[in-house]
């Protein structure tokens, strides 16, 4: 009673005569072009089955821990993408990649992929000659073509390896720019350091983050009535506009920077050079600004320092409102900074959350799920799964710290819910995969990589962070506050029950779910 | 192909006139090299393979790229190790559909990432023993892997890490076969000196010091033996020409990058033909086989039922009549599915206007599948890397006042198409949201925009649908509120 | 390499040694409890596969298409459930069936499990002596207790069949059940004549949405800027949210009647017995806005008139606006009925949502769909299809007219995608399934019903419509307006590639979509 | 069971009061009938099983509900056809998660919704001809069909049509089984009668008129033969139950309503004991066993592990000492099961008051399931269509002071829940988000919540999890806004 296999997506508004022939013809096996595997060839393991299952084994999976010289499939980028999107989210902003030709492109490419919206940015396209006479005639010419070209109100510099190694000196090249008259003495442009072999993307868009705010600052004797609102790595467009609804709902006065709601997130119809990003002057000004709440605890460590330490203002550097009990932490911390109250506004969202969340959490109760990220993404995502009674078995970072595991796993202990679950800072997927061999979860929830170990497991997926490159619109669905909240349960839950309707046997194939 | 005129030659040059007018002086001087407006007899050229002006917003990838991304990454049995920090592995990660069987972490291993993860202490130590110890550990997590392919990123190079010897010396301890690429990112201007070592490495490391024999015992050569080469099998691309060299009897013998066997192109070299598909990325290694070992090549071209049809009869000249007989029976066999495909495609594509900027060949061979097959007409086309002998090979394909545009960068390319208002633009992803932005149709061309095979006859319908499906999409038409219609005309 | 089928969902958080025990053990087969299944005795049929063959067959599907006495799997229900939609639409109201014993609580069933929300109807509950005597008795004690008990400020009447077939008047009722004092002489009380065996709920809402505008209409001499927004019959909170944001925007004045966007999305915290609805001084004032639009022109045919010939108001009554176009002619109607200008706010979610549709369209382009649900929705779902470039291939409403099928099929055929695409006005689930087995489509598109055919045909399904009783707060993800239209390209796109990575063979499955 | 307080009766009694103060007149004195509060000597009596005051908001369905939802349409292999308008038949169109084997479409018709479809002229001019060749077109759709259940709806009944007439006359015709149902919801006061109908039906259609051997030629009745009636199998629940059954030596020779295989129940008449889990809607056809070929029934509760142990136990004294030597060697196989269960559970739930409102049987065996094995205390507890037996039945297993509630009125049952504060809810699916807004956990339990099975040993388990994960939960600590809960305590 089976029926035939259809490639479904791929079928064809064409004649008939035509559509009859297969088009995923090429399905034809290697051996019928002729070919030999040569892992059939007569010395070589004699059965793919058995090494197949060897790399399930517990002694696989030891050497597998233990590895210390090679990663396979760790899941994070490098520093200068995070500058990226740092840049990315400020009014005007040219962003500008310092290093080896190649470099930008690869930027663009992620970002590009995961949103589907173009990504400008320019580079100094070093070459060999840079190696020896180093990059101070690329940034000098650089800087004079993208100003010249592109017309931007600021221009954002961050390194790739290259002129790390070479070692740069980006302040000094930068002036001798401007005393070269590449561009105005008076245009503002902001840099910072981005090594690929130091940290990960996020410590790089902490690093640009603070560059922005530290080098376009202009101090004034007064203090504002408004706050800072800085959000950590967020490869979402949503959750910026989430954030900002709760804000505008609570009557407060705030500036969000860096903010890529619009960067990645703008009408068809024209192309925009520079299509969204925090205003500079508010840019300038959150300096005098009364206080700073920084969303993303995790991500904006140097950040935080300049804020606390040297424009001493008052700072909440809390984690991702992703869950109930962080998004409450969100609201009380601002209404606690601003003295604005709380309005019944949010008291109707924030129930309307805790509805979806009891009405569907007898599918999350106990089920086990793999949380693989950014630390800041997966440690919300894992509160969340805690209030849901979920169990985030696996919590890995490849590019969390020995403190975010630390802190990761205090957070899992502090649920009756947490209790078997553990946080794994440093790990890769080949890793994560052993772990799973002896010990399979119910649901895997993160970016579009694992989908080779969905699919290997036969687990659904729940995409969360970056990159998702496989699927539509994603970003457009905040994860964050409450409405972030109801998006978690929509997405996870119907996920579980797709996946159950799918493996669950006839007679347990309920129209009530 | 006869003389005829896409655009106004006049009207071309002003474009390149004003657009190049943004720029400062020296910059202008040099992207002025870079444009020109076509005649078919190469009057005017491009300079091409050079450096991009810095700060320009270029679309081009590194060296690293060419080599990892397009060719060494994709073969089969050996583990690609991205050496160096983590981002060039992670961005390269499964990003170009370059199809291959076998099964993943047992004996295929193209859409894995490996690094060694380069850290501070890697970049100021040295990472040689890291690069030795990564060998040990790969090898024990992959029994079956042939071997490892190393593909150093900029600080290897920069900080003087020595790959080659490493390799020796794994190769020696491990019985497995180890080939180390310095490829770095700031070697070369382009992608392109990429292709160029990974096909000198597979040469010498591969071609030259292995025999068939050893591998396959029972091994003859024979009379129909041929090397497929520079097909990067999107989308299952080169399977589809693999069952048409199949079928006219051919056997492939070796081939890169389509689901490449590694271990079967130390046959490369007793070969009767080398047919290579993008020259530009694999020519260096046919011209080697030619030179050591007399074994002649071809530049084919599987995209476009005209191209192909050409390409089999020229190939068949390589052989006999049987061959040539078979590739007759071929073309009888399928011309009435092409004229289907084209009589149902052509009319809804006849005469759109179409602009290009790929890679290393499609910037011409797909130019040409699209005017002589579905009679569209290209009206600006360029290359991110090619060199001198590509433009050669395109300034004839293409009809007079037609653009082109070498390395071009994003602010001209932007003013380019706001001045021609294409109907179709194909290029890469960095480029397809600008454009869709301004509501125009846009494919890309270098992954086939998630579809394919676009090679060979059954390509070719895909190839025609999905030009119809981009031109002709539907929601195209909604681009601008109704409201607005009356005003902005 | 397979890996054992787990039923994920229903992993455990028990301790070890008791979660060893497989939960599902009653998959043990019947033979093994010594059952004998019937049609394996002797004389009976030999082979379920070649019946089950046969029910594939075209023999099979002329006889499936020429039933004319039974329906098998309609998709429909009866009118008092639409009339219980309306009555929960308006501010205090009490739905009240007038029926036989059980008629209430199905309605109740099918809402408060769609929704996942309280429902409260009260009824007549009238039994055998009714038949006898007539339902006076029981609408008498029925309208005292109910209000006395639940102190609403209307109450809604509607029948079920038992009234009519016994031809209880109800307005005769009601004005007895005044004068014998069970409720005062001026509370407002509308009523509406719904029987199940005309049309089917949507007949019935519009109905109740007549009678609730008719009874409680206080005419005055002076028309006022405003305009009434009528929905057609629609299981959806957030369309509802979607549609007043785009009035807003627009700073249009208007009267959104009924609305139960609140009724079936409240907070959590405190059970409100009338959370939601247009308030009533609203609904009595209806009459004497400057015009009505109605968005659902299959739902509303009884109130069309109403305003048309009655009110004489200017009326513009038009398809659901689901998909880009609709919604323009929705946006464009409001604007030129109220003379307010279309703001650039509103071009702004329009280019963001044609942004949304050229990413994905190529997934869309020449995928055959079936389309099932009520009229009005399959018509703008299918219009949205073909905006996409997709084939709504068979388009199903079993409680669809004759007139629909025309108008459904006119639309179809005006678009060069509607090529070979039909609509099937009063076609049940089971025609449909011998229509997929001559052409098998790439995707169903739906109520949860469908799942029976979604597994049969191992076919993605996306759940549209009413009743959607298997998956998570799909309710409050609109498919109308500019936010409906991505929600609709996430939704199907999305299932799409779910669907084509799960059949997909190992070497086409890619990290690009 | 021990004498002990579960609420004051004092305070229980002017809860009541309270209550029944919001009513008009006739209304209040109506319910007041139907309220008690509980002396487990049975002296505070509630009526039962009389018509729903109109008005009030009542749960109860009504008696097609009961016959065709909750009984006939489970039947495998009889095509379940809603004879009427359209509506009934939708709304109770698989909402019940009764299980069956079989083939959907083919063997197994309990997912669908068959209607007959009727419509104005049908009520004017009646349906009979229609039903008659409904049943024709629905044996030509489906050949396998054992035959089809005619459930008659409103209409039917209001205008006068014989379905028992087209009954007989398409039995002759077909060959088939047609039973016809006269189970209009206007009759009755609630599911209650249909169930009685749909037994007698069974009973005189279908046990009286056949043979065993008509179907079955092999067929002896055997000394351990028992037939298991009762079980809806939500969920599963009934299968468990036959499995144990078969572990202690039993023969289930006929079963309804779990998975219930129509061509084994003539065998129900050579049974050596019925056994009866739902008393109130299946005990009419044990009695008729009973009264007529003099077989014994037995009334068991298999939810819950003291209860199920005990109920095996009754069972085996029905027999020989080989049965009661596997139910203790059953018995001693799961205790330690069972004690894992509850030290695992029973410290979570011990002590939390629970309030329930069910159908005809789970108000008195959840209540004892949950009291006994997990330590729950249930202060409160009714039934939505049981008769005065079932009431009986229920006082003494509950405490003193616990209310008992008939045909609870949506008004009554907030203002007790406001009063009481349980710490859970066990009742319908209309009553669920009601009292999950206030912040109460809940179970359906009628639907077991999508969940189940509860039945016996392993459903034990299940049974247990799912009362700790709606107490324990852990959204439900949340339901407060943090900003609030100074102001509101």
């Amino acid at each position: 009673m089976a029926e035939k296999k259809r490639n479904g997506i791929d079928s064809y508004s064409v004649p008939e005569e035509i559509s009859i022939y297969d088009m995923w013809s090429y399905n034809t096996t290697m051996e019928e072009l002729g070919d030999k595997p040569w892992w059939e060839l007569p010395e070589r393991f004699s059965s793919l089955e058995e090494v197949w299952e060897y790399t399930k084994s517990k002694e696989y999976k030891e050497k597998n821990l233990s590895r210390e010289a090679i990663k396979i499939d760790p899941e994070m980028a490098c520093q200068p993408l995070g500058a990226l999107l740092a840049a990315l989210g400020i009014e005007g902003t040219l962003p500008y990649c310092h290093g080896s030709q190649g470099c930008a492109s690869y930027f663009r490419f992620e970002f590009t992929r995961h949103f589907r919206e173009p990504v400008m940015e320019a580079a100094s396209s070093m070459t060999e000659d840079a190696a020896v006479f180093g990059g101070l005639s690329n940034i000098v010419e650089g800087l004079q073509n993208a100003y010249t070209l592109y017309k931007p109100k600021h221009i954002a510099v961050f390194t790739s390896c290259m002129a790390e190694v070479i070692g740069d000196d980006l302040k000094a090249f930068i002036n001798r720019a401007k005393q070269k008259g590449s561009i105005p003495e008076d245009f503002p442009i902001t840099y910072a350091n981005t090594p690929s072999f130091v940290g990960s993307h996020v410590e790089g868009y902490d690093s640009m983050v603070r560059a922005i705010l530290e080098q376009l600052a202009e101090p004034k004797e007064e203090k504002t009535e408004k706050i800072n609102v800085i959000p950590g790595f967020d490869p979402y467009t949503a959750n910026i506009k989430e954030v900002k609804k709760l804000l505008n709902t609570m009557g407060v006065d705030y500036t969000f920077v860096p903010d890529w709601s619009r960067t990645f997130d703008y009408p068809l119809g024209k192309f925009e050079m520079y299509p969204g990003g925090t205003p500079l002057e508010e840019v300038k000004n959150a300096v005098n600004n009364k206080g700073s709440v920084i969303i993303g605890k995790f991500s904006l460590k140097k950040t935080a320092k300049l804020i606390k330490n040297k424009w001493k203002q008052p700072l909440q550097a809390m984690e991702m409102p992703i869950g109930v009990e962080f998004t409450d932490k969100f609201i009380m911390t601002v209404s606690e900074m601003t003295g604005k109250e709380i309005p019944p506004e949010i008291e109707e969202m924030r129930g309307i959350a805790l509805d979806a969340m009891t009405d569907a959490y007898q599918r999350f109760h106990g089920v086990k799920a793999a949380v693989v990220g950014d630390p800041d993404i997966v440690y919300g995502v894992s509160k969340f799964l805690l209030e849901m009674g979920a169990k985030p078995y696996y919590v890995v970072s490849t590019n969390g710290t020995k403190k975010w595991q630390k802190e990761m796993q205090a957070l899992l202990d502090s649920s009756e819910f947490g209790k078997g679950c553990k946080a794994y800072a440093g790990m890769d997927l080949w890793q994560l995969r052993s772990l799973m061999y002896e010990e399979k979860p119910d649901i895997l929830i993160g970016p579009c990589d694992l989908k080779y170990y969905a699919r290997e497991f036969d687990l659904p997926l729940v995409r969360i962070g970056l990159p998702i490159m496989d699927r539509f619109n994603l970003h457009r669905y905040p994860i964050m506050g409450y409405e972030g909240v109801i998006n978690l349960v929509t997405f996870i839950g119907n996920a579980l029950l797709d996946h159950f309707d799918r493996i669950c046997p006839e007679v347990n194939f309920d129209k009530l779910r | 192909m006869e003389k005829r005129q896409v655009l106004d030659p006049t009207f071309a040059a002003k474009l390149i006139e004003d657009t190049l007018s943004a720029y400062p002086e020296k910059a202008r001087k040099e992207r002025a090299k870079h444009l020109a407006v076509n005649d078919p007899s190469g009057k005017n050229k491009v300079i091409s393979n050079v450096k991009c002006r810095p700060g320009v917003i270029s679309s081009r990838g590194c060296t690293y790229a060419g080599c990892k991304g397009v060719l060494v990454g994709q073969i089969k049995g050996m583990i690609p190790i991205s050496h160096g920090p983590v981002g060039c592995g992670h961005y390269s990660w499964s990003t170009r559909r370059n199809y291959a069987t076998g099964k993943r972490g047992l004996n295929n291993f193209v859409t894995f990432h490996f690094t060694t993860f380069y850290q501070e202490r890697d970049v100021v130590y040295g990472g040689d023993k890291k690069l030795d110890k990564a060998l040990d550990e790969l090898f024990e997590m992959f029994p079956l892997a042939q071997g490892a392919s190393v593909l150093s990123e900029c600080p290897v190079g920069l900080i003087g890490d020595d790959i080659g010897s490493v390799a020796r010396k794994k190769e020696k301890e491990t019985g497995k076969w180890i080939v180390p690429y310095n490829c770095e990112g700031f070697r070369g201007v382009s992608q392109s000196l990429g292709h160029h070592i990974a096909n000198d490495m597979w040469r010498d490391w591969i071609v030259e010091r292995y025999e068939p024999k050893d591998l396959d015992p029972d091994w003859e050569p024979g009379p129909y033996d041929v090397v497929y080469i520079g097909d990067y099998n999107i989308g299952g691309d080169g399977w589809e020409v693999l069952k048409i060299f199949k079928a006219i009897g051919l056997r492939v013998v070796a081939r890169f990058p389509t689901d490449p066997n590694v271990w079967d192109w130390p046959k490369a070299k007793y070969a009767k033909l080398t047919i290579v598909h993008c020259a530009r990325s694999t020519q260096y290694f046919a011209k080697s086989m030619e030179k050591k070992y007399g074994i002649p090549y071809y530049e084919s071209n599987f995209i476009g039922a005209t191209d192909t049809f050409e390409s089999l009869r020229d190939i068949a000249n390589f052989f006999d009549d049987k061959i040539k007989e078979n590739v007759e029976k071929f073309i009888e066999k399928w011309t009435p599915f092409v004229e289907k495909v084209k009589a149902e495609y052509r009319p809804r594509l006849e005469g759109k206007k179409v602009m290009l900027y790929v890679g290393g060949l499609r910037p011409r061979h797909v130019a040409e599948a699209l005017e002589k097959d579905l009679g569209m007409v290209v009206i600006g086309t360029g290359y991110e890397f090619a060199h001198d002998d590509d433009y050669e090979k395109t300034y004839p394909k293409l009809g007079e006042g037609a653009l082109i545009y070498d390395d071009v960068t994003q602010y001209e390319l932007d003013r380019f198409v706001e001045a021609l208002k294409p109907d179709l633009i194909g290029s890469g992803v960095k480029e397809k949201y600008v454009f869709q932005k301004m509501g125009i149709p846009f494919r890309q061309m270098h992954s086939w925009d998630y579809s394919g095979p676009y090679h060979g006859i059954l390509g070719f319908l895909r190839l025609a649908r999905d030009m119809d499906m981009a031109v002709n999409g539907a929601p195209w038409k909604y681009v601008k509120a109704p409201w607005k219609k009356e005003m902005e005309v």
